[in-house]
């Protein structure tokens, strides 16, 4: 599990992935439930660096055809200084960038040195975001608008919650950019439904859980393979295109 | 909200309105006599303010210096931290909440947090980290007796970092009902403002309690609502602001600017940004970081903050227990170490006046203590 | 010394001088205005006086009475003891005394005791019971930090009452240089007398903190100091005064008159003059004895004794924790068991005014309580 | 030991003892040291009681030929009453009755009813008793005055307290009783010393101590005889007749 992340990756791009989130693992990630606590524990307790993730990747950037998104918290970001921080990203070819705790408010110097250095800044959208601040996220989000299904943390949940169709429809009517809805997505029902409600479909916890469980490469692509032809049905049912969008552990493993 | 370049909200964008509402709230119960009336009486009726000025009469002729002690130590739960919680408590229950969320680490702000909830009525339940319960066993039995659910926090160095870590993620999750009674000067904006206001009673009391304005006044720091709430009632005067850190959690001494727990302030961490694990004797102090308000008072000089050794606390306490017949709590006594360790230097000249805050009581140490015996 | 048939000085011909010097002195100290003044000083600044009456407003809504809480569980200490010893501290100090003996039973007056000695300088020893040493090592350790020698009692019960006898055998053998800082109203005149004056600065302060005269004035009764000081402020008031005593160690209700620790009291003996061994939850009601005063009261019918059963007493605990948010001690608890059980009743008639001392707090019963949980 | 403590009792007679303390045991005894303490524990833990030491007393009280006191503490006086329990003394054959915390200021009661028994009130004074006290006791004590050697419980100690000789000496001066010593006098050195100063020498915890340790009563007898010896020396050193007060188990075998 240590030595081939990269596998996964792989993994995952061949079985459809249409983006894949690169987990930099942070020592207090405040938003996520206890799967990616659990894989980020362990990665930090076995001498995992964000430098060295993003060292990996440029090694295989060739082999690389969907974008790679950048997931982690403010302190990672502001150590090094945003500046810094975006140009790394963007020399290991990565495409985007999300940090759950750094709301528009905070953003700003964020927001700047992502834009020069080329790395897309997704913000996020909660069920309680007001109006306001939703139409000023969405001007401001670029690369995709990430959805927030529901109030919690990251981590499988036995059903969409409600609140994700509704949030995603308010996104959608202000969107410029893909709306990928995310947080406690797993199995395909829950795929395709919310495949249904918005561009994509961010598969994180679930995914990661059967790592950790031990599944093989090989197995994971077919798990995200049947994900990927859910969602291709439920597009039949819909109207837009949808994406598949797979969280890797390059942070979580 | 902002202290200088330290402070801000980051929190997630789920928590963002929660936030505002909350400062919206505390702003408009903090103007409003009714609720300031409503508090200042449960502190006085309830909590037993204005906690005594204590001259240490005996430990100031051994060391040189005069030493009044601010009495946090006899405040109901024994510690400062009822000042908060009856504040938080009061507008929770004004916002229409049904329950709180609270972390702890040494278990004092729990057990507040909990007698809080009972006296209100609302349901509470505590964060702490597992290596805190097996070392505060008290403190939990008695957050339980007073009817508070008690979570394990099993991530991390399972102390106070990852319990904040816990109870900010449950907050997400009941955003609605549930309010957050934070126990620190820490965390996103409006609670570092909100937390010291409510805290300011220990300074605004001894400030009234002294004949003159002291040379010093010092204070034990972990996210540093006693020292914030002292410091604030000595702010406009020329008494020097110490604040006392442990070693093993001197987020000032051997910190650096981080993003943690929803504010930027002064954090211990690698030089990736992963935060360190901190360590000291006392759990209320074992945490990285610092509230915003302290990063900005180090950084402007306003303030100055140093750290003692365990072993300079353990003898602190005892040193204290055997001349004024006061056990205060571990975290309280590294303010007491600094005075023993620095009285007679040019840090702390002879004949200083000093005022100290004793945050808490020590029983809840017992154990710790016998256990370095 | 004496309250009609209770009371005097039964006491080895080795310690009549030394009683008699003792209440000489306390009579000029008291007399004293230097004296009065430097004892209502330490009480304020150091040891948190005045103690709050808190409405117990919850608890109060749901048994349909009016209750007031005399907070003695928020002074210095935790409980109500440390103005007894803080008065005799000072007057062993007066005396010339080099060092103090102390008896304890839960340990609340041997932590007392302990303190009030390393204020004023003063050697302490606190004999106390094998048996209260296992039950109360919170306290033991509170002790020995304040640099209190403990001695164990493996005489007889191993309790409060063989603890007694063990302090004043050590005060016959140095009876020039020690002062015995006997705990409780009990023992030979003046102690009666003389902690039933220092402990009536709670009942003075309750009646100066009520708005009219309560209908029930109530507390908890072993030796009886902290009820004998509540009712001492409403003494001269149409207030019935009840004093409530563990149903194992109710010297009132079940014992008979007889001469232990050097008075003659209410005691729970056989026919033959054995003292029996009293048996309670509460270490500090532990004990077959009660002060002469009580016996008296109760003889001419001033006020009333009852006693209530530990079950109630650990329920007593746990509802005035979840109501109101405080945890008292086992002790005190007494006095809530006895309110909760009666209101409505015709002792406790609905709309009833009354003011209950809760004279310690529950720190030190956590482990007693999470053995019965 | 439970059994035969009259066999003690007798042995001691027999060796020479002029006057024999009965002990009653009591559950509080404020004034003795750990040896009694540890006896009367014992003894009312195998429920012996006052009732049934004075009946074996009774049975035997033609056998007895030296004056018998009983020692014991207020309580046991006061339970049934000092009439009462001064006659059940009388009725057993005792002679005489001293309570240890039974001051001059509280005796009223106790001392008209052991005259009206015909019991004699033996008072007690201490090394701090002052003149005026010492004169109000010696007009009052009965039989004899009870000198307490030394600040301290009963029990044994290494050597007579200096204050023994000083107290006697003061109490003889005004005293028309014979003058016992006791308190922690134990082994014939004390006993002669003890003997040189007073009109009689009370042996209590040191015999206690060789009953609790098994020895006979033959064996007691012996050390009894061996005390008596070592006072009658001492008697011819001085003026004043002796006596040899020994102290019995009734109470505390």
């Amino acid at each position: 599990m240590t030595e081939n992340w990269l596998e996964y990756l792989f993994a995952l791009q061949d079985a459809g992935a249409d983006a894949i989130e690169i987990g930099l693992p942070f020592s207090d990630p405040m938003l996520d439930g206890a799967t990616v606590q659990q894989s980020s524990d362990r990665a930090l307790a076995r001498g995992v660096t964000v430098a060295g993730i993003l060292r990996e990747l440029h090694d295989v950037r060739h082999r690389v055809r969907v974008p790679l998104i950048a997931f982690t918290y403010s302190n990672l970001v502001f150590r090094p200084g945003p500046a810094v921080f975006c140009r790394q990203l963007a020399e290991a070819g990565l495409r985007g960038l999300i940090v759950p705790d750094l709301p528009l408010d905070e953003a700003g110097e964020v927001e700047a040195a992502a834009a020069a250095a080329g790395i897309e800044l997704t913000l996020l959208v909660a069920p309680v975001t007001t109006d306001d601040r939703l139409a000023e996220i969405a001007a401001r989000s670029r690369g995709y608008l990430y959805a927030i299904s529901h109030m919690g943390t990251t981590g499988e949940r036995d059903s969409l919650a409600s609140s994700a169709a509704t949030v995603v429809a308010r996104i959608k009517r202000v969107a410029r950019v893909p709306v990928l809805v995310g947080f406690g997505i797993s199995g395909v029902e829950q795929v395709a439904a919310a495949g249904r409600v918005g561009d994509g479909v961010v598969v994180g916890s679930a995914l990661m859980r059967r790592v950790l469980d031990g599944a093989t490469p090989q197995q994971l692509g077919a798990e995200v393979a049947a994900l990927r032809s859910a969602l291709d049905a439920s597009d039949e049912e819909a109207s837009a295109d949808r994406t598949a969008y797979a969280e890797v552990s390059g942070d979580r493993r | 909200g902002r202290f200088g370049d330290f402070g801000g909200r980051f929190v997630p964008e789920s928590l963002v309105p929660a936030c505002g509402a909350l400062a919206a709230a505390f702003r408009a119960a903090w103007a409003d006599p009714l609720f300031r009336s409503e508090l200042d009486d449960l502190l006085a009726v309830y909590a037993g303010r204005p906690t005594p000025l204590s001259p240490a009469r005996r430990l100031s002729a051994e060391v040189g210096i005069e030493l009044m002690l601010k009495r946090e130590d006899l405040a109901h739960t024994g510690s400062h931290k009822i000042n908060n919680v009856l504040g938080q408590g009061l507008l929770a229950r004004r916002m229409g909440k049904r329950r709180i969320i609270a972390e702890t680490g040494a278990g004092q702000h729990g057990v507040a947090a909990a007698t809080a909830a009972a006296l209100l009525g609302l349901e509470a339940t505590v964060y702490m980290g597992e290596r805190d319960i097996e070392r505060q066993q008290l403190n939990v039995l008695r957050m339980t007796t007073l009817g508070a659910r008690v979570v394990p926090v099993t991530t991390g160095s399972r102390t106070l970092k990852d319990a904040t870590n816990e109870a900010m993620r449950a907050w997400v999750a009941d955003v609605d009902e549930a309010h957050f009674l934070l126990g620190s000067v820490g965390g996103p904006h409006p609670y570092p403002w909100m937390v010291r206001e409510l805290q300011r009673v220990i300074g605004d009391e001894a400030r009234r309690q002294v004949t003159r304005v002291p040379d010093v006044v010092v204070a034990c720091v972990g996210g540093g609502s006693n020292a914030a709430g002292t410091f604030a009632g000595f702010a406009d005067t020329s008494a020097r602001l110490i604040g006392v850190e442990a070693a093993g959690g001197a987020a000032m001494s051997s910190g650096a600017p981080g993003v943690v727990h929803g504010a930027r302030s002064m954090v211990l961490q690698d030089a990736e940004g992963q935060v360190a694990e901190a360590a000291s004797i006392a759990a209320g102090l074992d945490y990285p970081g610092i509230g915003p308000e302290h990063a900005h008072l180090g950084a402007i000089g306003r303030a100055e903050y140093h750290s003692v050794k365990d072993d300079e606390v353990v003898a602190a306490v005892r040193r204290l227990a055997r001349t004024e017949g006061i056990i205060c709590a571990l975290e309280s006594a590294h303010a007491v170490a600094w005075v023993l360790r620095e009285a007679g230097t040019p840090l702390l000249p002879t004949g200083s006046r000093v005022v100290l805050t004793l945050s808490g009581r020590g029983d809840k140490d017992m154990a710790t203590l016998g256990a370095v015996a």
